[in-house]
């Protein structure tokens, strides 16, 4: 089962290799392609949230796997969606060749399947295998226009993220290392086998192999100081490839960190000791991020800024610890997941429109593109946390964690953060939506189609911010249950 | 109730006699004759059977005004008890009293803004100033009161503190009578805040409002002016020291009362008339100094009488 | 039928109003009608719930769903029905004011939306009120923010809307941040997010933790409420929105934080600490009296009407401070009286707040201007406006018997009370605060005075004013119905405050209806202390005001009366030789330059002699100090740190190698 | 455990690869680097051999020659050619003057050895000289890819984290499971050669691939 779920990206992207040269068919296999991924993902994670955990050894899928599933599936089918109309749109504009629109989708769905490798594997080395593969699949996503910055962005990604990765193979080795004693040179790097013994393991490994990872993937993550490369490859990949970067990426490097987390809540050292550094480069990122959003001039930066804020968020709700602060955490992912990908449809919208990335070159869109600045701005205002819509939730759990856990300076810094942000990041928001639009601008939407994905991710926040499915939220409480903490 | 009536009756008729009498004991410390006593009455007969000239620019409001301020002020005359401490009281207290006054002010100034000239905006203008700085000051003498006496109701504070013995009386209520006593000054347009013998142009304030008035309109605002600095002498007379004033209804106490409440009257207009006398009209952006110095003298009676 | 019921159909009506009306925008008329009809009959429907739940108490309406946060459900109780009743008097009045008011905007601007935000918001306060939990009030309170916020940027071309909502949005999520945080506190030592877990909960909290709680709500309702210094977004956002929704925001939504006030120091925290109502009192002193100086120098009629509201707010938490502090030494009966007080005047103020919104509104609708300076005459134009404006004028500058009165005289007679109080620090400080009361009172009504003065009487000041007709009848309507409230409110005001009594007797612990109201008289505390009856004052001033016309006009016969020019002293009088609002309010700036810091300039030219002038202007500004002193150096620090941060990003990857590079290191070392 | 002829071999092979790593450090010449990347290459590989034949474990045989093939031989020509083609400048320029460098080096060393103190007193690795040498490596490789300007020497500079990386896994636990040993280096292969793409399409955009040019993305 879990087997074809990770074959069926690669297939896809074989499809779309072959059929190069003809695009019509080559939309038809992704948006198809996607549309089974998707079916695919939501029985496997529905089993696991009904059924329990899937182990087939090499391969693991339990409650935070299916979770994390959920989310690429989710922006994965409707970032395809999105791509559809999208390129489409550059293809008419003669920024890509049709042969490159067809290694669009097939390196589109190889990062899909590097993703979903790194979730559904067992074997904490294929994990690493597969966060190194979609650094090294979505580089080519990210320089994909052939310009000067694109090219920069992806090299700085590239060697960024390279570095970073290789700090978390290191880790990974003394991780790997401080089981060798319990379980023997037979030892298979197995979370579950690790888990099993964790709390024989050797802490002194545990501790250095943890930070490695947490530095190594926490690059990844795009946690401060190690962001630096995720501004550049989110505001020059293309739309849709920065909302999987962004939504779904970061996760997945998120999920990494967190599964040795676990470990490390489980073994002798305890949690305080991951938890601490969690805080610590959460609200490092957090305020880094604020400040880079007060003085931000491009608004795909921008967004890229807010995603480090978010991770810097996911990563205080993860160090609070306590139900609330790993469960509003958990649920930060998704709904950070929606609501980021929203945004950078909006923003592909408005960048095929004005042709520029610069805030202060896009102004009036209420009147050149009603839907995209109602459905922008709803975004805008739901990921600085607006009720009703969901990321308010999530914000509220990760503060109730910090508080009553006792973090008070923590949760004021971290509610100060967030209201700072609020502040700039709206305001720049409303500076583009409304005003007067530049000379010559004509009313009309140029990406209708990209529309109904937005739509879809707006009813999506909307409903978990009002309630969340008992499915879910059962399901997200038994991985609260796996960090140990109290349900 | 009847006797309510006709204490608010005489209020009304006695008002002339005693701006009239202010006038003559002035004219007598500046070395003059003076017009006589009753010259106010007769100021007041000749306006009511005079035609009025009404402003074109004015509206309704303009109007109605005298007779609101003349509504105001008899309403306020009935609740205020002058020889005797029963009045309807019952209806409303000295706050009430004091915001009825507010109301006629508030009219008078409206009536000063509507006939477009630059005269009554001026007087409004000063007129609210200076209400607003006096409006504490009352208040707070009024607090003192009513801590003194354990009620705000006017005829019950008069029969309280009348019933007491004058050595049982805390300091405070002299010093709430002297805050209130400039109060009054600032409120009636007397000087040094405002000079009602002037009609020049710069410095009247009080008159400037009521310049476009004229005929039975002006009659009455004048006639209420005079009735609402005499019912604030009357307040200060029965509030602050009203012994002798009749608290049971028996002919011999109500003689008393009309004759304690009238020499104290006299004698309150007495110093009104020596300070006109003997102090200059202080410029607009002075009075402050002064308005100040009397809020200070109310706050002092309220902790006075905390402390003390 | 019962409230349940009634609920839905609430729900209903707006939900089904709002995305109709949406969705009609091509059609304005139709859009307008189908939008304010339905949040009319919604009120009205609100209206019949808050009497329900008065008369037969509390409901409850429960969510189909859980959430992770405890149940949702819509509780109604006593204080929420108030609430409620309020809120939908003042919706069903400024509805139908909207049916004639949206005119304007054919055309011009979507009014379907507005339509359909205007029910959104009416929908959110109502739900704001009747929360039965922390998260899901957070919910409806940001609803109502957001809901407002799109309200206020509706005229999104006119110049500084669009900043002006912005800053209403960042300041209102400032204020909802510490809310929030209020809440979760609570939550930790509750353990449950339902406001039912609140009751008591303080009691086991440290005097720090309850401190802190109350302080933090006090900045975060504060905030909304409009105390100084966070009112600065009023000034801003209300003259930016379109007048029939700065009338609700300024009459209604700004309660929705006193009440929750109440409710949270009440009912969730219990009043023990005697420093917080002095707090409170403080906060409330400073907050009326500057918030009455910067409307009563203000030209522009709703930015005055703003400051006001800041003024108001300020009285009515007066009263509530004296109610925390006499609660907290146990006077409860003092303390009812005060918060009965409170609930009063919000009552007042709501109704002839919203009032004035909407006069100005008509004088906008009307002359197009709301700049005071550009206005006058407008009586002779608009008399039923000015009429309706001038009954407004009268409640807030409280001349008997009209509701402001009533309101304002309850307050002075319980800070009169305060004799009662053990502590001769705190006994002291009450009497300042009536000073500042009274003095608040007196500068109101100087303020109105102008706003009235200037605005419609004398002679037009531009040919905008020149020009203005009467305002549809919609309109009209709209505030008839609110200054007919406005005199009944307080006329009949002896059977109003016995409901206020039973809505605040759960919160204090003691009914004090007994003796509050004895026939027409309102009797504030037991015994002699005073009595007051606004319905025989009425009377008393009608049947004078009769006798002294009909007397008036017996004696001295009829008399001619003649219209002519008024006394020019020999120069024609033109709009420029009238009194200027500037002018009017100039005294006062000049006594209390203290405070406004102003700034004059006079400028003359001259060709022929020093005595001949060709030109001449005189600019008189105010320096806005909360502006200058407090938001903009936060704002620029901020900026300033965020510009120093920003340097990290050099674009160098060898720096940005360097710093994993470092941060590994440090961590190695300091980890090891 | 070990006998000490191996023990002597394992000790000067992890010093020649220290000595390989100040060795880079030093080398002002692209052609050099390539050169000492590949000797230090080898004696990873010699290292591994020499572990497994002590251990017994085959697939750590397998893991030394693929090593040695890939990283001795394969990865050095390739950039090699990459040098050629892309016709770089043969100086490293450097950020930090070359004495600079090598003293920063040392005390990278030092703390190396620091910071794996505390794990020696386990005994799983073979020799605490090993964990501290591989773990200087890793940092001595990021140190010459902040320090230095060129495209290809911070893929150079990469490979030897990368190495050191690999030293640690072999030091520590005799290398990783095979599974994940053959993925690391398909990575490791796959990224050099993405790499090198990128440097060409850099070097094609830019007319160079000095890395400090690469600044047009701040904020």
């Amino acid at each position: 089962m879990i087997i074809t779920l990770i074959l069926l990206p690669v297939a896809v992207a074989l499809v779309c290799l072959l059929l190069n040269r003809y695009t019509k068919l080559v939309e038809t296999a992704s948006v198809v392609g996607a549309g089974l991924l998707l079916l695919l993902g939501s029985i496997l994670v529905l089993h696991v949230f009904e059924e329990g955990i899937i182990d087939e050894g090499m391969w693991y899928l339990d409650q935070l796997g299916a979770f994390m599933l959920l989310i690429i599936v989710l922006i994965g089918f409707l970032a395809i969606l999105y791509s559809v109309p999208y390129m489409r749109h550059e293809h008419e504009n003669g920024e890509v060749s049709s042969n490159m629109l067809g290694l669009y989708y097939t390196f589109l769905f190889l990062f899909i399947f590097t993703m979903v490798l790194v979730v559904v594997s067992n074997n904490l080395g294929i994990v690493w295998i597969a966060v190194e593969g979609t650094t090294l699949v979505s580089a080519f996503l990210v320089g994909f226009y052939n310009k000067g910055t694109s090219l920069e962005a992806a090299w700085k990604y590239l060697i960024i993220c390279s570095i970073g990765i290789s700090l978390a193979l290191l880790g990974t080795i003394f991780v790997y290392a401080s089981s060798i004693d319990v379980l023997g040179e037979n030892s298979d790097l197995h979370w579950t086998s690790l888990m099993a013994v964790a709390g024989q393991l050797d802490p002194a490994f545990l501790k250095i192999g943890f930070v490695l990872v947490l530095i190594g993937y926490g690059t990844k993550v795009g946690l401060a100081p190690m962001h630096t490369w995720l501004p550049d490859a989110h505001s020059q990949a293309p739309s849709p490839v920065s909302a999987l970067l962004s939504g779904v990426l970061l996760n997945c490097a998120m999920y990494a960190v967190l599964r040795y987390h676990i470990l490390m809540t489980h073994s002798s050292i305890g949690g305080a000791f991951s938890s601490g550094l969690l805080l610590l480069f959460g609200l490092l990122s957090l305020g880094i991020a604020a400040a880079f959003i007060i003085t931000q001039k491009d608004y795909k930066r921008l967004l890229a800024y807010s995603s480090i804020e978010h991770m810097g968020i996911i990563a205080i709700g993860f160090g609070f610890g306590g139900f609330w602060g790993i469960f509003g955490a958990l649920l930060h992912m998704f709904n950070h997941s929606m609501t980021k990908a929203l945004l950078f449809f909006g923003a592909g919208n408005v960048l095929q429109k004005y042709k520029t990335k610069s805030i202060d070159g896009v102004r009036g869109l209420s009147r050149t593109m009603p839907y995209t600045s109602v459905l922008l701005l709803m975004g805008a205002l739901a990921i600085t946390g607006s009720p009703p819509f969901s990321v308010f939730t999530s914000e509220i759990m990760v503060l109730t964690g910090g508080i009553d856990q006792g973090n008070i300076l923590p949760s004021l810094l971290y509610a100060g953060m967030i209201v700072i942000i609020f502040a700039a990041f709206m305001g720049h928001v409303v500076r583009m939506i409304f005003g007067d639009p530049p000379e010559g601008m004509e009313k009309g939407e140029v990406n209708k189609a990209g529309l109904i994905p937005m739509v879809a991710l707006v009813v999506i926040i909307l409903v978990m911010g009002i309630f969340i499915p008992d499915g879910l939220s059962d399901a997200l409480r038994d991985i609260v249950a796996l960090f140990g903490g109290q349900v | 109730m009847l006797l309510a009536m006709i204490q608010t009756l005489l209020l009304l008729a006695l008002a002339p006699l005693f701006t009239g009498l202010i006038r003559k004991f002035k004219a007598f410390f500046q070395g003059r004759q003076g017009p006589s006593v009753l010259q106010p009455y007769r100021d007041l007969t000749k306006l009511f059977h005079k035609d009025s000239v009404i402003s074109k620019d004015a509206s309704w409001l303009f109007t109605a005004t005298p007779y609101i301020c003349m509504t105001a002020v008899i309403t306020a005359a009935l609740m205020i008890p002058f020889f005797t401490t029963s009045s309807i009281n019952f209806i409303g207290d000295i706050i009430v009293v004091v915001y009825l006054f507010g109301m006629m002010r508030f009219f008078m100034a409206l009536a000063g803004l509507d006939a477009g000239s630059a005269f009554g905006g001026m007087g409004s203008s000063r007129e609210m100033t200076i209400s607003a700085m006096v409006e504490p000051t009352i208040l707070l003498s009024i607090f003192t009161m009513a801590l003194i006496s354990g009620t705000t109701r006017l005829g019950e504070i008069s029969f309280n503190l009348a019933t007491t013995g004058l050595d049982l009386v805390p300091p405070a209520l002299f010093l709430a009578l002297a805050a209130f006593f400039i109060s009054t000054l600032a409120e009636n347009a007397r000087v040094p805040v405002d000079n009602p013998a002037t009609h020049l142009e710069l410095t009247m304030i009080h008159e400037a409002m009521i310049l476009e008035h004229s005929g039975k309109q002006l009659a009455l605002m004048e006639w209420s002016s005079m009735t609402k600095l005499l019912l604030y002498l009357v307040i200060m007379a029965n509030t602050f020291l009203p012994w002798g004033i009749a608290t049971e209804v028996t002919p011999m106490a109500l003689i008393i009362g009309i004759f304690a409440v009238i020499l104290k009257i006299t004698l309150f207009s007495l110093a009104i008339a020596i300070i006109e006398s003997s102090m200059a009209k202080m410029r607009l952006f002075r009075l402050p100094n002064l308005l100040t110095v009397s809020f200070s003298l109310s706050l002092l009676a309220v902790m006075s009488f905390y402390i003390l | 039928m019962d409230s349940n019921n009634l609920f839905y159909i609430l729900l209903a009506l707006a939900f089904f109003g709002a995305p109709l009306a949406a969705m009609l925008n091509n059609k304005p008329k139709i859009s307008a009608a189908v939008a304010f009809g339905a949040s009319a009959m919604a009120s009205l429907v609100g209206l019949i719930i808050g009497a329900d739940v008065l008369l037969n108490g509390p409901m409850r309406l429960d969510f189909p769903f859980s959430s992770p946060f405890g149940t949702f459900a819509f509780a109604v109780d006593g204080l929420s029905a108030l609430f409620i009743i309020i809120i939908s008097l003042v919706t069903f009045a400024v509805s139908i004011y909207s049916l004639g008011y949206v005119r304007h905007y054919y055309g011009k601007y979507p009014v379907g939306l507005m339509g359909s935000l205007f029910n959104i918001f009416y929908v959110s306060m109502i739900m704001v009120v009747s929360s039965s939990n922390a998260i899901m009030f957070l919910i409806m309170w940001e609803t109502m923010s957001l809901s407002s916020y799109f309200l206020v940027i509706f005229e999104s071309r006119e110049k500084g809307t669009v900043g002006s909502g912005l800053f209403y949005l960042i300041m209102t999520h400032i204020g909802t941040a510490a809310i929030t945080i209020g809440f979760i506190l609570m939550y930790s030592e509750s353990g449950s997010f339902e406001f039912s877990s609140f009751h008591g909960a303080a009691l086991g909290m440290s005097d720090l933790l309850r401190s802190s709680v109350f302080a933090l709500w006090l900045v975060g309702f504060g905030t909304k409420a409009g105390i100084i210094p966070f009112h600065t977004w009023l000034p801003m956002a209300h003259p930016a929105a379109p007048s029939n929704i700065s009338s609700l925001m300024s009459a209604v939504m700004v309660k929705m934080a006193i009440y929750m006030l109440i409710r949270c120091y009440f009912g969730f925290l219990g009043v023990q600490d005697a420093w917080w109502g002095v707090v409170v009192l403080a906060v409330a002193c400073i907050s009326a009296l500057l918030g009455v100086m910067y409307a009563l120098i203000e030209s522009d009629i709703k930015r005055m009407l703003a400051f006001s509201t800041v003024e108001n707010i300020g009285i009515i938490l007066m009263a509530l401070g004296v109610a925390m502090i006499f609660q907290s030494y146990g006077l409860k009966e003092l303390a009812a009286l005060a918060l009965i007080a409170a609930l009063m005047h919000v009552l007042s103020h709501a109704l002839f707040k919203s009032l004035l919104f909407m006069g100005a509104g008509s004088v906008l609708y009307a002359a197009h201007t709301r700049n005071m300076e550009k206005l006058g005459g407008l009586a002779k134009r608009m008399p039923y406006t000015s009429l309706m404006f001038f009954i407004g004028v009268l409640s807030i500058a409280a001349i008997p018997p009209l509701t402001g009165f009533v309101s304002e005289w309850l307050i002075f007679q319980s800070m009169l009370q305060s004799f009662n109080i053990p502590d001769a620090i705190v006994k002291i400080l009450i009497p300042v605060a009536l000073g500042t009361l009274a003095i608040t009172g007196a500068l109101a009504a100087a303020a109105f005075l102008k706003a009235y003065g200037i605005t419609f009487l004398a002679r037009p000041r531009s040919e905008g004013a020149e020009r203005a007709e009467e305002v549809p009848g919609t309109m009209l309507v709209g505030m008839g119905i609110l200054s007919a409230l406005c005199i009944l409110a307080g006329v009949l005001s002896f059977m109003i405050l016995p409901v206020m009594d039973e809505v605040t007797s759960p919160l204090i612990g003691v009914s004090i209806g007994e003796h509050l109201i004895s026939g027409f008289l309102i009797v504030p505390t037991v015994g002699e202390f005073s009595q007051m009856s606004p319905l025989l004052i009425g009377v008393l001033l009608a049947s004078v005001f009769v006798g002294v016309l009909a007397l008036t006009h017996l004696y001295g016969g009829r008399r001619k009366v003649v219209r002519a020019g008024t006394w020019d002293c020999g120069t024609p009088l033109t709009s420029r030789t009238e009194y200027s609002g500037r002018g009017f309010s100039n005294p006062i700036n000049r006594m209390f330059s203290w405070v406004y810091h102003p700034l004059r300039v006079f400028r003359s030219t001259s060709h022929i002699s020093p005595y001949v002038k060709s030109d001449m202007r005189y600019t008189s500004t105010i320096e806005p100090v909360f502006e200058r002193y407090f938001y903009e150096p936060t704002e620029a620090g901020v900026r300033w740190l965020a510009r120093k941060v920003s340097v990290i990003q050099t674009g160098s990857i060898q720096t940005y190698l360097g710093y994993i590079f470092v941060v590994l290191i440090l961590l190695l070392i300091v980890l090891r | 455990m070990l006998n000490s002829l191996s023990l002597d071999a394992i000790n000067t092979l992890a010093a020649i690869i220290l000595l390989t790593d100040f060795m880079l450090v030093a080398s002002s010449r692209m052609r050099s680097l390539t050169r000492i990347f590949a000797i230090q290459s080898l004696a990873l590989g010699a290292l591994a051999a020499v572990v497994a034949f002590e251990t017994g474990a085959e697939h750590i045989y397998i893991v030394a020659v693929l090593s040695i093939v890939l990283k001795a031989v394969i990865i050095p020509r390739f950039i090699d050619y990459a040098t050629t083609k892309i016709q770089v400048k043969r100086e490293v320029e450097p950020l930090v003057k070359i004495p600079g460098s090598l003293l920063i080096c040392a005390a990278i060393t030092l703390l190396a050895y620091f910071v794996t103190e505390p794990l020696m007193q386990q005994g799983t690795a073979i020799t605490s000289n090993c964990l501290a040498i591989s773990f200087a490596s890793v940092l001595i490789g990021m140190f010459l890819m902040v320090s230095r300007r060129k495209a290809i020497t911070e893929i150079i500079g990469l490979l030897v984290v990368e190495n050191g990386v690999f030293f640690a896994a072999i030091s520590t636990t005799y290398s990783m499971p095979m599974i994940v040993e053959l993925g690391v280096f398909f990575d490791v292969l796959v990224g050099v050669i993405i790499m090198g793409l990128f440097a060409f399409r850099i070097n094609r955009t830019f007319d160079s691939i000095d890395t400090s040019i690469l600044r047009g993305l701040k904020d």
